[in-house]
């Protein structure tokens, strides 16, 4: 096993991970940026290397520096997270030329299913469905009605530079395809500078649900159940939960094996993540492999019991797996909420900041994954996510309502969350029948509110508070417990 | 310091309160011990409070306890209560200031609600602007936030540029108002 | 289900019980002696009631104030925790005249197993061992011999007041027993006004394993598995575990077969807990029968996944066993310390007062019961329990180094607590590889220091903290935020 | 209040420390932003540290962090680290008082260590007791702690009872202390 490793990353799950290496007696350097001197996961660390100024691109993105960093401290690997570096080949083989071992896939592997368009052609051919779709995106219209016509209305058109739904349509019928595919193209050009579109079976109300892999070196691999991430916001995730209440045991059976096969076919080694589209007849698509720790993964070690970043080490240091298949089974209920700074009431702007007070909430079958305490200041450089509560109860309808005590019992001043917003979420009747699709928030939560039904109380304690307010500790006497009362003791020079 | 009176005089104190958008006229009244005598909006009770810290308040009333959160925030207090956050200042404050978090535009001076990275200048000093129109984008948190203009009038004058990091407070366009017009 | 509960207890367990009550929506009523009106559980609750002034009788113990605060308040049932009334057959009685529920056994139950010897021949009639001894009281001393003889040395002299270790002798062979009972039966005499003594098996170094049962008011019962509670200072429980590192898994069913058949004969309903001594051969003796809910209960909350106090709630209410023995697993390792507000380094002396800060450890598998929070003043009147820490991980030996890691970052000031013991006594050799026994503490930690070798970089601390003291916040303007400086709003009468 | 010295003229601290019973000399000077310059019994180190809180300072020192809590206590700091606590205090302090949490007899005045109940009276005015022997039996949380003579001597006045709640500070005993004993 490593001596000391690396984490290429900040907030949460830097934190996270180094729980696990305390643990395991593996030593944890830290890198940080200048806003983050302070930063939770540095106090947390053994050791800790400044990589330069707040940009992403001088510090948590610098492969140099943090190569560096890694032999400068003598690092034997680097885990790197999610986001930033983690799923970035370059770093990988940055890491295999210079002999520091990456946590995670090697970089071919990385590659072979970064690219979506050959990743979903090797699963066809180890028969995992896809979404029926047609992506020679240079042919002509001819060739999108034939192919519109096989795949069966109604489809979806995308733009082939992709994202936040721009050149999207919805088409209902053969009328509509000609017009719709000329809007598209025009809006997809004028957005990102390229017309380009493709054809997909539209799935309506479709579920998001991935499914844990671990891979080993020698060739063993196995799932770790489902989450359901079905619950987004602005195409991200912001609740999942294991299991998904739309999943029975023989569909989960064949997505599990599904998603083996998806990882050995493609020689993935370490914690993997097979996501698919499950439609509301129970037919399940292949999306994508994410090649790295998810931020939803504690979800999985909640209803198996294992520790996924420990797997991931030993896998890393060579290690066989010690699981087989039958070994895994999922318990009770998880859930995660994503505790981010945003403002819910003000369109979920970005809230930075310091946070003046702070109190996580604890208790039987609560977790708290924080990369931030009482008086820090939450930089405005990176991602909003402060933490990820996570809850764990005997059914799902237990853990409901323990999420819901543990989100009220959450506090956090001087900067705003989407705590407020989570409550109405999980509180609702369709998310607690588990009716859950990808476009549940448009639907159920679009022009969202708080209810305001403890004003009255809230106004009680502003009165209490203003009639009574805080004693301030009396001013501090010159030099009380200062050098400045004890210079006898002093050599001035 | 003097002071005039001690607290153990004061028998009544009036409020106008705004929570969030609703108005409250409240009254209050020391007790005995830790009960004080409200009314808000006119009905009357007896509460029972306890300073637990700074910043959290034990509340019982009609016969429930509560544990309130209680943060000073820009001109008035944020209370919260079972997650959800109640924004309550004196409806008497002359300086009406914007809900906090949201877009400081004071005047014709606008200035970022937190602090970020200019990524795009929308507007040049001399042109027109109509109220609503984009100035400048920024980024924080990997989010994009334009902030608009509060009302007509004429740029004078646009004080960054792409790249540079601004603070809340910190004049980033000036508009000045056009005269005649009713917003 | 009960609308509404009283718990008539405080500190940590209060606490613990009200947490599943609002996760099934049951409303909670508190009651609290006068230096408890700020404790936590007073805060969690949705009613709360003062009884009286600080001593146990005038409060906690007063069977007439607690009846009166339930009907005031109109609760349906009665959870009493552990200590105080939770094994007062009188109190039982009283609610079930009152009918309120008592959420615990019957009052004939609760009789039948609270007098030892009558238990003893309940559980032998059963087929259950008992430790081999002999206990006609007011028998001669030939008698004794005779017992002593059958029973074969080395023996033990226990007093019949007993308690403390007072009047106990060990006795190796025949010469030694009539000294010994002559020199045991004056010390008893003259410790409890009683000289009664009675002899059974030594047994050397040996273990106590208990087993979690619950019964319904149906005929249903099933064991949650073990716990093993060998680590005891002063006769009481401190650190507790489960799986034991004792058990085979023939030798766990024989003796969760054993645990239900005694509460099975002795009508037992709700959640009770069967104690055993283990010895070195494997071999196991009945002990007693805690009729309550007991303080470690969160060990087995961890292993198996179950609330115990939701099944409490259940059983209580009429409800049947939804489990099954072959419903019941158990998964990974679970540990508890208990922090008690006592000074390691001066004899255990206890240490109450004003908590000025608290940090509590948190994280993938840990978990905090406590009673107290930063600020609370630790009333002298009580246990110095102050909270529980427990975590769970894969293995015994992951979830040692996962407590290590706890008990570390759980900083509680003003006060002194039990950690620092704590920390030596998981971390030891003896206790890592499991081999403990009830008299562990005195054989390995009599003479405990604690290791002071970071004593160099607490002087750093000092010096750092000394050269810039922390900036007290600027004197409070007279009235800011007060009633002084608004006062064109108020009538002054 | 007017100062000789600005803190920047300081350059070096010296300090004469007892941690627990261990004797430390050690000097401070301050170096460039947050490091110091320490010598400790005659070692050099550059530290560097932090204070992320009034309780809690960061501190790294021959290349491992360390997050360690100061808590001020009667007469020194305690410092906790890694869930060890370093009592520690100024050894030129001349009002040497014992260990926090120690029982304090100071001169012949026996007080309680903690709030306690009187449970027995072990010796009465007047009567002669020896060091160590015991005076008062007092209890808290459940447990009994024996109060016993700080030396030789003749006891002056008892001045509770059985059942009496009593405070640290509140003289419960008085001894006159015995001429020509070296204790």
């Amino acid at each position: 096993m490593f001596k000391k490793i690396l984490i290429a990353n900040r907030g949460e799950i830097a934190v996270r991970i180094m729980r696990t290496c305390r643990e395991m007696g593996i030593g944890t350097v830290a890198v940080y940026s200048e806003p983050d001197s302070s930063a939770l996961h540095v106090l947390e660390a053994d050791e800790s290397v400044c990589l330069g100024s707040g940009e992403p691109a001088s510090s948590y993105l610098s492969i140099d520096k943090i190569m560096s960093a890694a032999r400068e401290k003598g690092a034997g690997a680097i885990h790197p997270g999610y986001g930033f570096l983690a799923e970035n080949p370059e770093f990988v083989r940055r890491c295999e030329s210079e002999r520091i071992v990456f946590i995670g896939p090697p970089s071919g592997s990385m590659l072979k299913l970064g690219d979506k368009v050959r990743a979903r052609e090797t699963m066809k051919k180890e028969g995992i469905p896809v979404i029926p779709g047609f992506s020679r995106l240079n042919a002509g219209y001819g060739d999108m009605e034939k192919a519109a016509e096989e795949i069966g209305y109604p489809v979806l058109i995308k733009a082939a530079a992709g994202g936040g739904g721009r050149g999207m349509r919805i088409v209902l019928s053969r009328e509509k395809l000609k017009d719709s595919a000329a809007s598209a193209s025009s809006e997809a050009m004028s957005a990102f500078g390229d017309g380009r579109i493709f054809i997909e079976k539209y799935i309506e109300r479709p579920r998001h649900v991935e499914f844990q892999v671990l891979a080993d070196s020698h060739g063993n691999a196995v799932h770790l159940m489902e989450r359901e991430c079905s619950i987004q916001r602005r195409f991200q995730k912001i609740i999942e939960e294991s299991p998904s209440p739309a999943l029975s045991p023989s569909l989960r059976e064949e997505m599990g094996m599904a998603a083996v096969k998806a990882v050995v076919a493609s020689g993935y080694v370490n914690a993997g993540t097979v996501e698919f589209i499950l439609d509301r007849e129970g037919r399940f698509y292949f999306l994508e492999v994410n090649t790295r720790l998810q931020v939803e993964h504690p979800v999985t070690e909640m209803v198996t019991g294992i520790d996924i970043v420990r797997k991931q080490l030993e896998i890393a240091a060579g290690g066989k797996l010690s699981l087989s298949q039958g070994d895994i089974s999922a318990r009770g209920h998880a859930m995660e909420c994503r505790i981010y700074a945003e403002d819910p009431e003000l369109n979920f702007a970005p809230s930075p900041g310091r946070i003046s007070f702070l109190k996580e909430p604890h208790g039987p079958g609560v977790r708290v994954d924080s990369g931030v305490y009482g008086g820090f200041t939450v930089p405005f450089e990176y991602d909003p996510l402060l933490s990820k509560l996570i809850t764990h109860g005997e059914t799902r309808e237990i853990n409901i309502m323990r999420m819901l005590q543990a989100l009220r019992n959450y506090i956090a001043m001087g900067i705003k969350t989407t705590i407020p917003f989570m409550i109405d979420i999980i509180g609702s009747v369709p998310y607690m029948k588990g009716e859950i699709h990808t476009g549940f928030i448009d639907e159920h939560f679009m022009n969202w509110r708080p209810d305001m039904k403890g004003a009255e109380l809230a106004v009680m304690a502003y009165l209490a508070d203003d009639i009574f307010p805080v004693k301030k500790p009396a001013p501090v006497s010159a030099g009380q417990s200062s050098p400045w009362n004890t210079l006898g003791g002093w050599r001035i020079y | 310091m003097e002071h005039t009176w001690r607290l153990e005089d004061i028998l009544t104190v009036d409020y106008k309160l705004k929570v969030n958008d609703r108005d409250f006229s409240a009254t209050a009244e020391k007790c005995d011990g830790d009960r004080l005598r409200v009314s808000i909006n006119g009905v009357e009770k007896i509460i029972a409070w306890k300073r637990i810290s700074d910043a959290h308040i034990f509340l019982g009333a009609d016969g429930e306890d509560q544990n309130l959160y209680i943060e000073k925030t820009g001109g008035g207090k944020t209370i919260h209560l079972n997650g959800i956050q109640y924004f309550i200042k004196d409806a008497r404050d002359e300086g009406m200031k914007k809900h906090p978090g949201g877009l400081k535009e004071t005047g014709g001076k606008v200035t970022p609600p937190m602090p970020s990275v200019v990524v795009r200048i929308l507007a040049a000093a001399g042109a027109r602007v109509e109220k609503g129109e984009g100035l400048i984008v920024l980024t924080a948190m990997k989010l994009e936030t334009t902030l608009t203009a509060p009302f007509s009038g004429t740029v004078l004058s646009v004080n960054v540029q792409a790249g540079d990091r601004v603070m809340p407070g910190q004049v980033l366009v000036e508009i000045d108002r056009d005269k005649n017009t009713g917003d």
